[in-house]
Order: structure tokens, then C-alpha cells, then sequence
């Protein structure tokens, strides 16, 4: 197997006294698709933040190709979120022109003639890819949930992250929507050859997916002080394996990720 | 029987329901103006209509004795042209100092409890301070308005660039925009619309200072015009100049909106209290 | 009990007032009279004469020209029963880094427009053969004037006291006109609405004789007469040494008889003749006068303009009771 | 090389930059104060900090000889009595009317253009008017506060309770409430935080107003005694005074939103707006 | 069969010239769980609207126990929508409370004393009917989406409608939580007896709740004025019989569904 892409080693993450992460030690290796489920609040967000690199370990480290990783977001790592990932005030093209028109024009960040130009082309033809041709001139709030989060995908794909971080992307969307979206980012999946890091709350998502997954859960308990301890990966399954996985683990599985719901406390 | 909240007058009701209050203060006016007229003919307080007309037409069509100057339109040139400098530097001060506020943490810390403590200043407590600073002429009554006016917007600006989504910020950085980027190319178009409605709501604050200002120290302009004739009480003209400033100011407002929902087609629907 | 309300403001000539509420003089006279005098400061000057022409006030103090142009323009028949002092020195034009009245040519000048700021220097003016159009004036509040002095975009300014005196101490400032050069011209007054004057005269009484006991107490250089002046000093905001230079450019008229003979000579017709005229070629009397003898001013000397329109009366009575000890 | 909006100082660093500006200007003041004062020992312009202390222990710490009462204080006094009273008046015609409005399209029509109107025209340039209709006395102040503030608050509860969501009012008239019902525990209780929240907005103008009119007609309140020195140039009492007034204003502002957070704990998460 | 409880007959609704829904004629009868799908903006809202009395017929009437329908929102008509339902500013207890509360003080809209103690008696259970016994004193936003769902339903069946209405209640929540809520509004409905009126864009959600489905589309279409007709009922499915139902019709109903989603233009 080739080098992982990403690596953690005996990595903590407290904020304060709460303990949110503790002693994650795992591997992801390019071209994987992990999806990662888990209940409310317990810190999957963190752990993606720690890759984007927003948030910093406490203890232990978080490697990137064997080096530390960045303390910044930068071009390598893109990032879809449920909501804010586009940006208002342009239109659908303009969105997917930005990266570029950054990179080419440091001091003004906009791009004129020729260059603008063939931007403009490369920006259509990933607009296409995502099914937004027809969309192109307009702005994000003319467009529906679901043709926000095709835009914010394109967007990412523009500057072709070696990793793409998808927080829970789909969660504010129909579902008759959000099944054109799986098959939507499956087929990007593969076409552009991207490891993408995937939160979710529907583990039916996540089995449909992922080629990875993974639950984040507490495995120890202090009653008295419940931020004491933080989550660990309980799980790692590899889902070309999954038909081996037995029906009581499945309900585990299920269990652990609806108690972080305060409904059913 | 519909419930009070439920039911809703119709266009040409609504208009007329409008224009009621209106009407009833006209009508107010002449009958109490008319009774003290009565009384004693040389009342100056409440002049009768024919005498505000007369006022106005010896203001805005017939030139001054002295300077040769049709006077409402000269006052009107000369506050104009202040408040427009005055507005006009606060917006600049307020859009750069804002943003830079927002944007970058280094700054945000020594600035931006100066500007709170700027904001909470009376200006009109410090207006001796001005004049010996600035001098009687056009710049201190800029600069009154630019005191009054720039620090509230300086903060209203920093509030806008921080209440944009962090999300937003990150997600351009992992296209690979620099802090310069960010703030021009994220930060800054979004800012605009928002130091317009800013603008809109402290006109009111820029219309005061200018006029105390003008009071104060000045040969022309709306508010000389009422505290000069207010010497010798001439009603007959601080009201029709007074109409005449609540009319500028409603106008500017309107335009300020105009603009706004132009220029920024996206923000309207972002944020429903552009309409405000 | 008849009730009466009486503005006064800050004004050297004026603070005796606040000295006969403070000290009870003017409640006893009221007393005597059984009549009630509410005595109320104004900050604004403009703005107490403004309230009086409105109907708030039955007195108020205030110069002869101001009366004129606002209470008298506006149709209020109004009396000055108590002629207090003139100026003699306490409204002055002074010039920064300029030692001769003839260097205002060309200045921008700042004075509160349409008092008798103007007057005095539209007076100074004629002394020297220039008119108006030789300067500009720039409106500039009283209260403003010392701190727009300081900066170096203001060279010249007519006020008074106690301005005067704080410009005046400024390095490079020279007084080069004052109403020292026309005595008897502003006067400051203490004036009552006619009609109600005629209906209840005890209201001319208790105050004329309030006055001048305070005249009297004021005058002294006794223990309590510098203790007058030092409460007097304090209220208008400044100290007795300060205060007592005020006075020496205000000709206070400490008796009633002084002021008789000031009231009484035929200058005071000619004098509010000049104002008449200034005032109607300023556009004071309103758009509606025909001329400058529009608005008829009674003195005792006389009466100048319009004989069936009087609105200004200088009315002698109550000082003259005062004279001959009849209070 | 993380970028500039990324580094962020920490706490003692932060509190260290705030303090900065204000060192520097107090430095500044200091040195020009001096130069200003070796050349001319009687400059009032720039008092030495021994002048302006010994200021503030006569102003606060000695009766005054003429009336007994410590002037600093008195004209505290009589100055909050004077805002709390306008502010006051101000808050509860803002709520009513505004709420009213907001409700009824009835009221709401012809209420409406009404204030409209009113929070356009610069209460300054009316300031000669209020002072005829009202006197001289208190009422007149507050009047004054209230004109200038009172509009702007109608029109922004007006904002508020229209900005209710249409989905609030139809379930609670499923729940069998009546119009005056829906006002009284819907929109009362939700509308009040907001009010909280204009009136701190406001309170700059409020001052503005009081100084304005106290600067016209009083004899006790800071505006007033800051006029009262201006004649005589006393620096050393008005600077004082301006950063008491400053004061004042700031600890308003904070117990306002210390309230605010207290009594209305589900507003704060409901709108990010309430730390302004 | 009973009386029906509403009825629609030649029911009209424009907007303007926007025709939204033309000539309903249906019958709804008391204890029907109907459950409403149809492309986006297709009328399914407006249909709920004009039930609630807050819009009017333009043409044909609709009526309830066959009187014509009060056109303001009363007791009768119970609704919870997918956000907004509750009161931010009242706790969940008063949130319950404050219909009983109305009704008792006509003045205050508050009771005190005796009167309170009962209304808070019969509040507690009906938020131990939907699982929020342990929530009584929280605030809305302290509360999860589900649970803030849940909330309003309590707060919609303290009147005792004679009808509930739903639009997209369970929209924005997540699979999981949709799941319970499902099982919940099942069981509310058997245990009260209500007639439940409910719209929703989940095809799977209106099989799986509904005694009853409707379909709505537009039959007629002008391609030169698209807004010249409106929707119809198109499929009035009884839900015991669903069994019946062909494949092919399932997949027509389906793409009737999406076809209002502009993602897939
Ligand atoms: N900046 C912060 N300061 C303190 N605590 C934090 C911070 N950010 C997150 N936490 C805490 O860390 C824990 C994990 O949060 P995180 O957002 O990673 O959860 P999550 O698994 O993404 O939950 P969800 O499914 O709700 O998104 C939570 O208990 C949260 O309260
Ligand atoms: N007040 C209104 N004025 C004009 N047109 C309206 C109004 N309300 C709704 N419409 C129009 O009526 C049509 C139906 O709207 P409605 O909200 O009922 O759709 P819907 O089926 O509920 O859609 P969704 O699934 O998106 O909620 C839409 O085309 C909409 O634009
Ligand atoms: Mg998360
Ligand atoms: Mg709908």
C-alpha cells in the first residue's frame, strides 16, 4: 500500500478541561472515501477542523504526508460545510472562478482579457460536471439547498485538494435530493481520484458511500465528570468487508449515534 | 367578526388612512395660527399660510438684498456640500477602519476600544475642542460630522466583517486567498451594502451635528438660516425650511435605498432588514 | 396671589438679579406688594426674548434693540421700566495681530449677526467711512466665540462681556473699537409687558424697588457689598476680580435718579432712531415694514416713527417713585 | 508565516494593545500641554493635570459656597433625572405605539407614515419651536429627548413585531387567542429585548439632545455648566466633564445589555446582534 | 361513513393570474390520516391555507361539517409547521400551558393560584406524551430540532383540534430523529383520534403514515403560460390498498415529486 496521506499519532484534543479527543491513532491513505459517524457533540467536527487545521492538537500529532501538518487552511485540504460554503455575493460562475483568479491575480484577486477567459472556461466546464450549466449567471440564494452544495462542491474541486473534508454536507437537504448528490459526489469520487473525509449523521449514508467507516465514541465514562474523557474511533470498518459485519454490531452502531440526540435521553 | 390584527385595509383605504394625520395637523395649525392671529396681527409665531408663501418666495425666487443670492437655494448648496464631505470621509474612515478591524485580530486590539470610547462621546461636549483644533471654517463642521459620525460606523463595519460566516473565511483560504484577498474579495463587496444601511440610519446624527454646527459658526447653510432668523423669531421661515430639510433628508434616504437594492441584487434576500 | 414670571441671563449688568432672589430682597418686595415674582434664568439669551415675545414670560431683561426687534416687531407692546446701565466698554471689537480699527477691511469677522454686536460694528464702521460690504460676518454663537477665537482661522470678533475680557487677554488681541466710543447706545433693560403693567402696576413696583435696594447693597465696598458682588461673580461663572473689571466697562446706573436723567434726555430718542433705521435696513422689523418709523417708540423725550402703532415704551414712572422714595 | 488574519494575540496581549492608544494620547496631551504652558503659564487651553485635578476636587469634593450643593454631583443629578425621564417616555411611546403598529394594519396605516415623518425631521432645527410650545423648564428637555427619540423607536418595534414570523401569529390564534392576547404574550414579551436593545442604540442621541438643550435653557446639568465655563475658555472643568459624560454613557450602555442578558436569556441565542 | 369533515367543492385558488390549484372537488372525513406530496410549489401549502382560513377560495367554497370555513385560524384547526411553531420566549412548560392559559384569563392570557397548578398538571402530561418530561423548563433554543418538533405538537393538541395540520413537520430533521417522530405522530393519532391533514415532500413518509395520499400535480399545461392552470389531485391513493398499486405508478409518483426541484432542470 502506498504512504497515508494523513496520519495522527496518540492525538488528544481538550478544550479546557473537556477532554473532546483522546489518543487517536490512525491512518488514511489516498484515494479512500471515510465516512465517519457518531453521536452529537463528540467531536467529529473537531477532528476535521484538526485536519483543516483551524484547531491544533493539545497532545500528540497530526501528520500530513509524514510532515506536520499546516496550522491554516490552504489549498491542499477543501472543504464543504452544511451551509456558508458558497459565497453570496457572486454568482454561481464567479463562485467557481475565485480560486483561480486568486492564484493568478495576487494583488487585485480578479482577472481580466485572456486569462479571464480561459478561467471562465475551465470554471464552466466543472459547473458542468457538477449539472449547474444552466445556472451559471445566478446568485447562491436563487438557488435551491441542493444546487448550493453541487456549487460549493465545485468550488473545492477547482483548486484539486488531496483531501477533500465534507462536514455533513448533505444534512440540510431532501431526500430525494440528497440521493442525487451521493451518486453526484460517488462518480466525482472516482473520475478525479480524491480522498475525501466525509461527517455524517445518517449512517446510511455513511455505509452507501464510504469505502471507510468510521464511529467516533466514548469508550470510557467517568459519571461524575462526563467531559473527563473524550471519543475514540470504536470502529473502523473497511466496507468492502461490511457483509461480514454481524446484524448486532449494525444496532450498536446505530445506537451509539442517536444517543448524543437529547431527545431520546 | 375577524380578529383586529386580521383585518387589513385596502389600497385606497391605506392612503387615506395615511394622509389623515396629516391633514389633521394642517387643519390644527390654521385654526390655532388663525385664532392667535386674531388676537394680535403681528404675531410671529404661528404665521398665517399666505405669510409662509410670501416667506418662500422672497427665499427661494427673489436674490438677496445683500449678497445678490437666491438664499434657500445658497443654504441648501452650502449644507449639502458639508454633509455629503462629512458623510462621505465617515463612510471611508468607517469602511476601512472597519474592515480592517474585522479582519485582522492585531489591529482589532488597540482600535477597536478606541473607537467604542470615540463613539460614546458626546460630540457636542467637545465642540470647543473642535474649534480650536479645526478653526471656524467648512473643516470643523466636516470634522463635527466625521466625530459624530465615523466611529459608530467604524463598529457597525467591524461588526458586519466578524458576524461573516467563519466558514466563509476558511473555505477561501483553502482556494488560497491571502489576507489582502480575503479582505477584498470576501470581506470587503459584502461589507458594502451593510455601510450603506449604515449610512442610511446615522443620516439623521449627520443632519443634527450639521445643523449645530451651523448654529454655531457659519454665513450660510439650513441651519445658520433658522438660528439666524430665529433671533428676530421669524416662524414664517424655520418652518418651510424645516419641511424643506425633513424633505432632503427623506430624499437622501430614499436614494441610499435605491442604490442599495441595485447594486447588491444578492443582499435583499439575504438579510431582510435592508427594507427597513 | 398674582404670579408673575421674569427671565433674566448671564450678563454683568444683569447679575444683580440673580442677587435679589438669592439674597430674599426681591421676595420681600414682592411681599410687600403681596404680589409673587418667579424669577427664571435662561441660558440663551436669544432665547429668553424669544419665550417672552411668545407669551411665557410677563418681563425680561434685555438691550433696547433687542427689544425693538423682536417683542416690539412682533407686535408685543412692551415697556422698559428700569433703564440698568449702558455699555460703556463691555461689547468691543478686537483684531488679532491688528492695532487699528481700519485693518478690519477685508476680515472675516465673527460676532453673534443681528445683535448689537452688529450695531457696534456697523457704528465703528461708519466712524471710519466703510460700510458692511467691506466685511464678512460670520454667525457665530456667544458661547462659542472664546474657543473659535483660539484657532488661528479667526482674526477678528466683536462680543461682549464677559467674552470680551477672555479675547481680549489673548496674546496678539487688541480691542480697537468699544462701546466706550458710544456711550448711552445700548442700554440694558428690564421690560414688561404694557398691558399687564397697566393691570397690575405693583409688578413695576416690587421690581423697581428690588432693584435698587440691590443697587445699593451692590454699590458698597462694605463687607456685604463684596459679598454681593463675589455671589454674583460666582453665578456668572467667574471670579470677583474678573467681575468687577466686567463692571468698569458697564456705566451701572446705581440710583434712580441717574437712570432718570439717562431715560429722560432727549439722546435717547436719537439713539433709538439709529437703531430704528439700523435695524429696518438689517430686515429686523419684519418683511411686512414699510419703514424704519414703522414701529412707534415712545420716550420721555418724545415719541420717533409711527404714533398709532407704538409698541416701545420707555416709561419713567416706576424709576421716578423710586427717586422720590414714594416704593 | 500563518497569514495576518489568522494571528491572533492572546489575552494579556490584547489587553496590553487596547490600552495603547490611550496612553498615547494621554502622552501627547501631556507634552503639548507643557510646551503650550512654558510658553504662557495662563494658557487655559491645555490645563496641566494639577489644573484639572484641582478642577474636579472643587467641582466634586466642595460645596459650593454659593448654593451648598457639590456641583458635580448636582449636575449629575439633574442631568440622569432629565435622560431617564426622556429616555424613559421615549422606550414606553416606542412600545406601545410600535407594537400597536406592528399589530393592526388599522393603526398601523395611518400611525405609520405619521412617524415616519417625525424621525426624519432634525429635532435641532425645531429646537426654537419646542422651546416656544414647551418653555423653559424640564418639559422642554424631555420633550426634546423625546421627539428626537421617540420615532426612532416607534418605527423600529414596528420593524420588530412585523418581523415576528407570520407562523407565531396564525399557531397562537389556533390556540384560541385574541388579538389583545396575541399582543400581550406573543408580541410584548418578544419585542421588549429588542427594545432594550434600540434604546442603548439611542442613548447617544438622547445625550446629545440633553446637552443641546441644557446648553439653551438650565441652570444645573453638565451640558450646562459645560457651556456656562466655555465663555471663560475653563478647559480644566470641561475635559473632566467630557470624560465623565463618556463615562456615564458607557455604564449605561453595559447595564443596559447586563439586563438584557439576564431577564431575556433566549434572545441572545435567538440573535447574534445582542453583543453589539 | 360519517359526515366528511371538510370538503372542497370547484375549489379555485389564483394568485393574481397564477392559477395555483383548480377545481378540488374531495371529501375528508374525520379520524383520515392524509398525507400530501407533490413537486415544489406546486400548492400543497396553499391547499393547508386554505383549510387554516388564513387564504380564501377564489372560486368554489370549502367547507367544514358542511358550513362554509371560518376564514381566520381558530381552535378547530391545530398546525404546526416546519419551523417557527413554538414560542421562543416561553419555556417548554409555559410553550404547552399557554392555550389553556388564553382560554382561562381572557384578560392576561396568564393564570395564577389553583387554575395555574391544574393547567401545569395537564401541560406535564402532555409533554410526557411526546418524551419531553425531562425538557419542562428549557427554552426553544436549548432544545433539539426533533425535540422542538415534538414541542409543538404537544402545544397543538392541547386544543383538541378537530384537525391537525402539518407542513413538512419533520423536514428539517435528521433521519434518525425522523424516524422516532414518525412512530410518535403514529401513535398520537390512534391514541387521540385525530384527523391529520399532513404535507410533505417524502414520498417514503407518506406511504409509511398516511391512511390516505394525495398527489398533487398539474394535469393541464401551456407551455407559453405555464402559470395559466394549476394542480389537481392526481392520485387520491387509500392507503390500506397500497398493496395494489403498480410499480410503474410508485415510479410516476416519484418523478412527479422532483420534477419541482430545479437541481434536476
Ligand atoms: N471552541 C470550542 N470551545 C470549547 N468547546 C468546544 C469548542 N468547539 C467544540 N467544543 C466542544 O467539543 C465537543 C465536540 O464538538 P464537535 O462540534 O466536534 O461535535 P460533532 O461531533 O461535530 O457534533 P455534531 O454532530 O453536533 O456536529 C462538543 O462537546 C463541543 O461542546
Ligand atoms: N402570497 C402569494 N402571492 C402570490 N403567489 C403565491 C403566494 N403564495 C404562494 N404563491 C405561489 O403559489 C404557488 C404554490 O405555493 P405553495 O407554497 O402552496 O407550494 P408548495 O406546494 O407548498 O411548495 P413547497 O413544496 O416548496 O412548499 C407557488 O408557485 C407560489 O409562487
Ligand atoms: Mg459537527
Ligand atoms: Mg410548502
Amino acid at each position: 500500500m502506498s504512504q497515508p496521506i494523513l496520519s495522527a499519532r496518540n492525538l488528544y484534543k481538550d478544550y479546557g478541561d473537556t477532554c473532546v479527543l483522546e489518543r487517536l491513532n490512525v491512518d488514511i491513505y489516498p484515494g479512500e472515501f471515510i465516512t465517519v459517524v457518531g453521536a452529537s457533540g463528540c467531536g467529529k467536527s473537531t477532528f476535521l477542523k484538526l485536519i483543516l487545521g483551524t484547531e491544533q492538537a493539545s497532545r500528540g500529532e497530526l501528520l500530513m504526508d509524514n510532515q506536520p501538518i499546516i496550522h491554516e487552511p490552504d489549498e491542499q485540504r477543501g472543504i464543504v460545510f452544511q451551509r456558508y460554503s458558497v459565497f453570496p455575493h457572486l454568482s454561481a460562475l464567479d463562485n467557481v472562478m475565485l480560486a483561480d483568479e486568486l492564484s493568478h491575480s495576487r494583488l487585485l484577486g480578479k482577472c481580466f482579457g485572456k486569462h479571464r477567459q480561459q478561467i471562465l472556461k475551465r470554471a464552466s466546464d466543472m459547473l458542468a460536471k457538477v449539472g449547474l450549466s444552466h445556472a451559471l449567471n445566478r446568485y447562491p440564494h436563487e438557488l435551491s439547498g441542493g444546487m448550493q452544495q453541487r456549487l460549493a462542491i465545485a468550488q473545492a474541486l477547482m483548486k484539486k485538494p488531496r483531501v477533500l473534508l465534507l462536514d455533513e454536507p448533505f444534512g440540510a437537504l431532501d431526500p430525494g435530493i440528497r440521493a442525487d448528490m451521493h451518486k453526484l459526489i460517488h462518480e466525482l469520487w472516482h473520475q478525479q481520484q480524491l480522498t475525501i473525509f466525509m461527517v455524517t449523521h445518517d449512517i446510511a449514508e455513511g455505509f452507501k458511500l464510504g469505502s471507510r467507516l468510521w464511529v467516533f465514541d466514548k469508550v470510557r465514562h467517568d459519571p461524575q465528570a462526563p467531559e473527563r474523557f473524550g471519543a475514540q474511533i470504536t470502529y473502523d470498518l473497511s466496507l468492502s468487508q461490511s457483509s461480514t459485519l454481524k446484524q448486532s454490531e449494525l444496532a450498536t452502531i446505530q445506537q451509539t449515534i442517536h444517543q448524543g440526540e437529547p431527545s431520546n435521553e | 367578526m375577524t380578529r383586529l390584527i386580521n383585518r387589513k385595509p385596502d389600497r385606497a383605504s391605506r392612503l387615506l388612512l395615511g394622509l389623515l394625520p396629516f391633514i389633521i395637523i394642517v387643519a390644527l395649525y390654521l385654526i390655532t395660527s388663525q385664532s392667535r392671529l386674531a388676537i394680535n396681527p403681528h404675531d410671529k409665531l404661528l404665521p398665517s399660510f399666505e405669510s409662509i408663501y410670501h416667506a418662500i418666495y422672497q427665499m427661494a425666487f427673489v436674490p438677496s438684498r445683500r449678497t445678490g443670492h437666491y438664499l434657500l437655494w445658497n443654504d441648501t448648496l452650502s449644507s449639502l456640500k458639508l454633509l455629503f464631505m462629512g458623510v462621505g470621509i465617515s463612510a471611508l474612515v468607517g469602511l476601512i477602519v472597519g474592515i480592517i478591524n474585522g479582519a485582522i485580530p492585531l489591529f482589532r486590539a488597540p482600535l477597536s476600544p478606541l473607537f467604542t470610547a470615540f463613539s460614546l462621546i458626546p460630540p457636542m461636549a467637545i465642540l470647543p475642542i473642535l474649534f480650536i483644533v479645526f478653526g471656524l471654517g467648512d473643516l470643523a463642521k466636516v470634522m463635527l460630522i466625521v466625530i459624530g459620525v465615523a466611529p459608530l460606523l467604524v463598529r457597525d463595519m467591524q461588526l458586519k466583517t466578524l458576524s461573516l460566516p467563519q466558514e466563509q473565511l476558511i473555505k477561501a483560504q483553502t482556494l488560497g486567498a491571502s489576507s489582502w484577498q480575503i479582505i477584498l474579495r470576501v470581506m470587503l463587496p459584502q461589507v458594502l451594502p451593510r455601510l450603506i444601511e449604515a449610512v442610511r440610519l446615522t443620516l439623521g446624527s449627520a443632519w443634527l451635528f450639521l445643523i449645530a454646527a451651523e448654529a454655531i459658526a457659519a454665513t450660510s447653510g439650513l441651519g445658520y438660516r433658522i438660528f439666524l432668523v430665529r433671533r428676530y423669531l421669524d416662524m414664517a421661515v424655520i418652518l418651510p425650511y424645516v419641511v424643506w430639510i425633513t424633505f432632503l433628508a427623506f430624499l437622501m434616504d430614499w436614494i441610499l435605498k435605491r442604490i442599495s437594492l441595485r447594486a447588491f441584487p444578492w443582499y435583499a434576500s439575504l438579510n431582510g432588514s435592508s427594507n427597513t | 396671589k398674582p404670579t408673575f414670571n421674569i427671565a433674566w441671563s448671564i450678563y454683568a449688568g444683569w447679575m444683580p438679579w440673580e442677587y435679589a432672589q438669592q439674597s430674599g430682597i426681591l421676595k420681600k418686595w414682592a411681599d410687600k406688594y403681596n404680589i409673587k415674582i418667579n424669577l427664571t434664568q435662561v441660558n440663551d439669551y436669544i432665547e429668553s426674548i424669544n419665550q417672552y415675545t411668545a407669551g411665557k414670560f410677563a418681563g425680561c431683561v434685555m438691550t433696547n434693540m433687542d427689544a425693538l426687534t423682536i417683542p416690539a416687531a412682533s407686535g408685543i407692546d412692551s415697556s422698559a421700566i428700569i433703564v440698568g446701565d449702558y455699555s460703556d466698554g463691555n461689547d468691543g471689537i478686537v483684531l488679532k495681530g491688528k492695532k487699528s480699527l481700519r485693518d478690519i477691511k477685508g476680515q472675516r469677522v465673527n460676532l453673534v449677526s443681528l445683535s448689537v454686536s452688529e450695531y457696534l460694528l456697523a457704528r465703528a464702521l461708519q466712524f471710519q467711512g466703510l460700510s458692511e460690504k467691506d466685511v464678512t460676518l460670520v454667525n457665530t454663537s456667544d458661547s462659542d466665540i472664546v474657543s473659535s477665537f483660539q484657532s488661528p482661522d479667526v482674526t477678528a470678533a466683536v462680543t461682549w462681556n464677559p467674552m470680551l475680557n477672555v479675547i481680549k487677554s489673548q496674546p496678539g488681541a487688541h480691542e480697537v473699537f468699544s462701546s466706550h466710543m458710544i456711550p448711552g447706545e445700548i442700554l440694558d433693560l428690564m421690560v414688561v409687558k404694557t398691558n399687564i403693567l397697566k393691570k397690575h402696576p405693583e409688578l413695576g413696583k416690587a421690581l423697581t424697588g428690588a432693584w435698587y435696594e440691590t443697587m445699593k447693597v451692590m454699590h458698597s465696598d462694605s463687607k456685604q457689598g463684596i459679598a454681593a458682588r463675589t455671589a454674583m461673580a460666582k453665578a456668572s461663572g467667574t471670579d470677583l476680580a474678573n467681575y468687577d473689571q466686567q463692571l468698569k466697562t458697564t456705566h451701572m446706573f446705581y440710583t434712580a435718579q441717574e437712570a432718570l436723567k439717562e431715560t429722560t434726555s432727549p439722546r435717547l430718542k436719537e439713539t433709538m432712531s439709529l437703531i430704528a433705521r439700523f435695524s429696518y435696513d438689517h430686515g429686523l422689523l419684519g418683511d411686512g415694514a414699510p419703514s424704519a418709523g414703522y414701529i412707534g417708540i415712545q420716550t420721555p423725550a418724545g415719541v420717533y416713527g409711527d404714533k398709532g402703532n407704538i409698541k416701545f415704551r420707555f416709561d419713567p414712572t416706576f424709576m421716578n417713585l423710586a427717586a422720590s422714595g414714594k416704593l
